[in-house]
């Protein structure tokens, strides 16, 4: 029932909307980058769509995508932006919901922030950019939110190594008598 | 219990376990037990600065009403005897009940409920 | 798969232990102090609540004198570390424990706390004994009351026989200072 | 004459009298730093507050999570489907079944077989969701009690999650990590006897909470230590994504299992508490009646519970029963397969979300078709309730911190994933 939204979105901000597309009941627009925050206000003010609740920010990282069952074509190459954040929006008056998708290229992974229009995006955002390196321009202090200052490296990329251990402090006393299998990579 | 036999063996027994803590105890200090703690993480600021007067208001305040209460503790163990006529039960007649131990704890708190009306008009306790 | 082992070096402990025999006075303080834990609860995570069922009525810590939380390390004797440590926590742990009186004994309650259970990733600390010396580990995700029980049981037989890691360090620095005063 | 003044400015440390103006301004004191650090009782261990106070009141805050991130992406990244029921299970570890069954409903999405759980599995798993939300909230209230004191109402609660506790190792095999949903199902059936042992249970729970809203409701105390501390306004809940009990209490009407009613939540009816002012206390008298709530929907299901099979027996997720696995080879091999590969989950993205103990709870699933999630990440309502922290601690004085976090009932590892 949200299709109606992706019409509106698709008629009002022609331009911005990439193409969207519907999977498992959930509408998803893909937007353009330097037009994210028009259609965001443009989305969360139109009272016909007043997207007034956010429910999460996140980003998929492309690196080796593969998935079976899926022509090669939609396989990630090279070419293609590695990076997808979402924006995950929900209307508590009409109830409807609505995943706003941004390609964003790796060499210079920027995104204008929507924590101005939705607060809870403050720290999401924060989030993102803790696990993926994200830099969201206009937030108003993005720092790590999880990790510690001195980590370096964004550990949910897809090529950060799991046991990839960064030790902020070890017992000294501790001698490690036993060799330890496959010490950090 | 004569009262100097009472006060020597509190000093008596305060002093010895401290003498044993200080004695007998292992004392194996670290420049990192010697910080203060702060929930685990690195102190920051420094408690030298200058804070609110109020701090000093609630302690003292609190000082009061708790000797206040304090002093009830020796009133209310000897109550009974303060409640009879003749307190050794020497005369012949049963004691009759007096107000004598009442009354008197009444005017000591009396006192103290004035002061806690005036402190509670002028806002001391409360943090505004 | 980099999993860290490590073991600390029981060996020279083991020898401290054996050189230096247990006097009367030490049986009468350990005793003293098995019964009376007073036990710093370092609360993170899902074992978190497992602790409560044990501080609560059902499966009563109290009956073995070790219920009372201090939440100041000057004050406890014992720190549980309750629930997964991860490296952001560590510095956190270790100042805990730096800032407890001697003698202190450790408990690693849940497998998270021993060995970092099915948490093997950069941000989760392989078992809390990366950073302190632990007496008693608990395994169990989250361990039944009764595991945490025992455990307690077996911390006190370890107390009593004097064997715990800071009791140890504390005869290892006597023997020491007196071997060096014999020399001097 | 200059140096006698000195000198007396010297020795007594006085300003000079001309330097006085009429009335002594009183200097405003610094502000003080304070770590309300990670090992802190009232912040769930978790949590650090970086407080800026001036005397009690808190002037600034800056709160920071973080300290129980233990990688639940990473990890489900290398783990299969159902291997990541175990994680699910500490991700809200106050309330692990809502959980389990967030995990299974977005992959059914996934595999578009929602529609076809048994009837039995979906009654199931509303029995077990219910029964741990009701565990949340005598966790939330009991320990906020505690923390104002009143240890009372914590110890008659603990004794009621004990209860419940038992209840839910029957069915599952554990007291807390149940693991017990599975995509498709779930593991078990119930055991035999189990609904007159709820029943008396619930009805158990029932005396005890009158008994503490004996204690607490009216008590001079507690109201005075929840009723106007850590207000929020309705728009601001929405605004700042805020859910479950929290947004209810600022009168925000959403809850998910009536908003996008899911398994067979339309067929039980129960009503949705929404409070007014969104402070401490309505949080408290929210979660109070949500329990009622919860012990009305566990009524009516084990009314309607019907019989039948509890696992769905479409061969793509469920295990073949055990006497094919150890007669026909084929059973065998796909018994393996599922185990080893996982599910075989067909590409594509989808956001199924549950109404958790602390509200709507979500996952946004990106499957590649093979047995292991491309990238799963959780939408955990206390990180949410966390960010507005700093801006509910503001203005208030430190000890109504504890309140404030005992009723945003942040779970660390549901906070920090």
């Amino acid at each position: 029932m949200s299709q109606k939204v992706l019409d509106a979105l698709t008629t009002a901000h022609a331009a911005a909307i990439e193409r969207t597309e519907s999977q498992h009941g959930d509408e998803i627009a893909w937007v353009k980058r330097d037009q994210l925050v028009a259609v965001a206000t443009w989305l969360k003010n139109d009272p016909a769509m007043a997207f007034d609740a956010p429910v999460f920010c996140t980003c998929i990282d492309r690196l080796d995508w593969r998935p079976l069952g899926v022509a090669p074509s939609q396989h990630w190459s090279e070419d293609k932006p590695r990076f997808e954040v979402c924006y995950q929006l929900r209307s508590s008056k009409h109830r409807h919901r609505v995943r706003l998708k941004i390609a964003v290229p790796e060499h210079d992974a920027r995104l204008p922030s929507l924590a101005g229009l939705w607060p809870a995006f403050d720290w999401q955002e924060r989030e993102t950019f803790d696990m993926y390196g994200i830099k969201f321009e206009g937030h108003p202090d993005l720092r790590r939110i999880y990790l510690y200052e001195e980590f370096v490296g964004y550990p949910l990329r897809k090529d950060y190594p799991k046991e990839k251990r960064q030790p902020l402090v070890r017992r000294d006393d501790l001698t490690r008598s036993t060799s330890s299998v496959g010490k950090e990579k | 219990m004569p009262a100097g036999l009472a006060i020597a063996f509190a000093i008596g027994f305060c002093g010895l376990f401290t003498a044993l803590a200080v004695f007998i105890g292992p004392k194996r200090t670290n420049p990192e037990k010697l910080k203060p703690f702060e929930c685990g993480s690195e102190p920051i600021g420094s408690p030298r600065g200058r804070y609110s007067v109020r701090f000093y208001q609630v302690a003292i305040l609190f000082l009061v009403f708790d000797i206040e209460a304090a002093f009830m503790y020796p009133w209310a163990v000897l109550y009974n005897q303060l409640s009879k006529t003749d307190p050794d039960g020497a005369g012949p007649l049963p004691a009759q009940i007096s107000m004598f131990g009442f009354a008197e704890m009444l005017l000591f708190v009396g006192i103290l409920v004035v002061a806690l009306a005036y402190v509670w008009r002028k806002k001391a306790i409360g943090w505004e | 798969m980099g999993v860290e082992i490590t073991t600390t070096r029981l060996s020279d402990a083991a020898l401290w232990a054996k050189a230096a025999k247990q006097s009367k006075l030490d049986q009468v303080t350990n005793w003293g102090r098995k019964f009376s834990l007073f036990s710093y609860p370092f609360v993170t995570a899902c074992c978190g609540m497992e602790f409560m069922s044990v501080a609560a009525p059902k499966y009563d810590l109290a009956r073995f004198g070790a219920e009372f939380p201090r939440f100041s390390p000057r004050q406890s004797d014992l720190l549980m570390v309750v629930g997964t440590i991860t490296e952001k926590q560590g510095p956190a742990l270790k100042r805990v424990y730096d800032q407890m009186a001697e003698p202190k004994w450790v408990i690693a309650f849940g497998v998270c706390a021993s060995t970092g259970g099915f948490y093997q990733n950069y941000h989760a600390m392989p078992g809390c004994d990366q950073v302190i010396p632990v007496d008693v580990y608990i395994p169990g995700c989250p361990p039944r009351p009764e595991q945490v029980l025992d455990a307690l049981i077996m911390l006190m037989d370890r107390i009593q026989a004097g064997r715990g890691h800071s009791q140890l360090a504390i005869k290892r620095e006597q023997i020491i200072a007196s071997a060096a005063q014999d020399e001097g | 004459m200059a140096d006698a003044q000195s000198l007396r400015q010297l020795v007594l440390g006085r300003k000079d009298v001309q330097d006085l103006s009429d009335t002594e301004q009183d200097l405003p004191p610094d502000l003080m730093t304070v770590n309300m650090g990670p090992s802190h009782p009232a912040m769930h261990g978790t949590v650090r507050i970086v407080l800026t106070v001036d005397g009690e009141k808190v002037v600034k805050s800056d709160v920071q999570p973080g300290y129980l991130h233990r990688c639940f992406e990473k990890e489900s990244e290398h783990a299969t489907y159902t291997q990541i029921f175990p994680y699910t299970d500490r991700l809200n570890y106050v309330s692990p079944m809502i959980n389990n069954v967030g995990w299974a409903m977005v992959a059914e999405k996934l595999m578009s077989i929602g529609k076809d759980i048994p009837k039995r599995a979906e009654y199931i798993r509303v029995i077990v969701s219910e029964m741990s939300r009701i565990t949340d909230h005598l966790t939330c209230v009991g320990a906020s009690a505690m923390e104002l004191g009143a240890f009372g109402p914590f110890l008659f609660f603990l004794k009621c999650r004990e209860w419940l506790y038992e209840l839910l190792e029957i069915v599952s095999g554990a007291r807390l990590t149940h693991t017990y949903v599975r995509v498709g199902g779930v593991s078990k059936d119930l055991p035999a006897g189990f609904d007159e042992r709820l029943t008396h249970t619930l009805d158990e729970i029932e005396k005890v909470m009158v008994e503490v809203e004996g204690l607490l409701n009216n008590n001079k105390i507690f109201r005075d230590r929840m009723a106007g501390i850590g207000a929020m306004t309705r728009e601001e809940a929405i605004a700042t994504g805020c859910v479950g009990p929290i947004a209810r209490a600022c009168g925000v009407d959403y809850d998910v299992r009536k908003d996008y009613p899911y398994s067979i939540y339309p067929e039980v009816e129960f009503d949705v508490p929404v409070g007014t002012t969104g402070d401490c206390l309505d949080r408290y008298l929210v979660r109070l009646e949500e329990m009622r709530q919860s012990i009305r929907i566990l009524r009516q299901c084990l009314k309607q519970i019907p019989d039948g099979p509890v696992m769905i027996d479409d061969p793509r997720c469920a295990l073949p029963p055990k006497v094919d696995t150890y007669n026909t080879i084929e059973s065998m091999i796909r018994h393996f397969k599922h185990i080893v590969d996982g599910i075989k989950v067909p590409a594509g993205e989808t956001y199924a979300f549950v109404e958790g103990g602390n509200g709507e709870l979500g996952f946004f699933v990106v499957a590649d078709g093979t047995g292991r999630p491309y990238k799963a990440y959780c939408r955990s309502p206390s990180f949410v309730h966390l960010s507005t922290a700093s801006q509910l601690i503001h203005g208030h004085l430190i000890a109504d911190i504890v309140p404030i976090f005992g009723m945003i009932n942040m779970i660390g590892g549901e906070c920090d994933k």
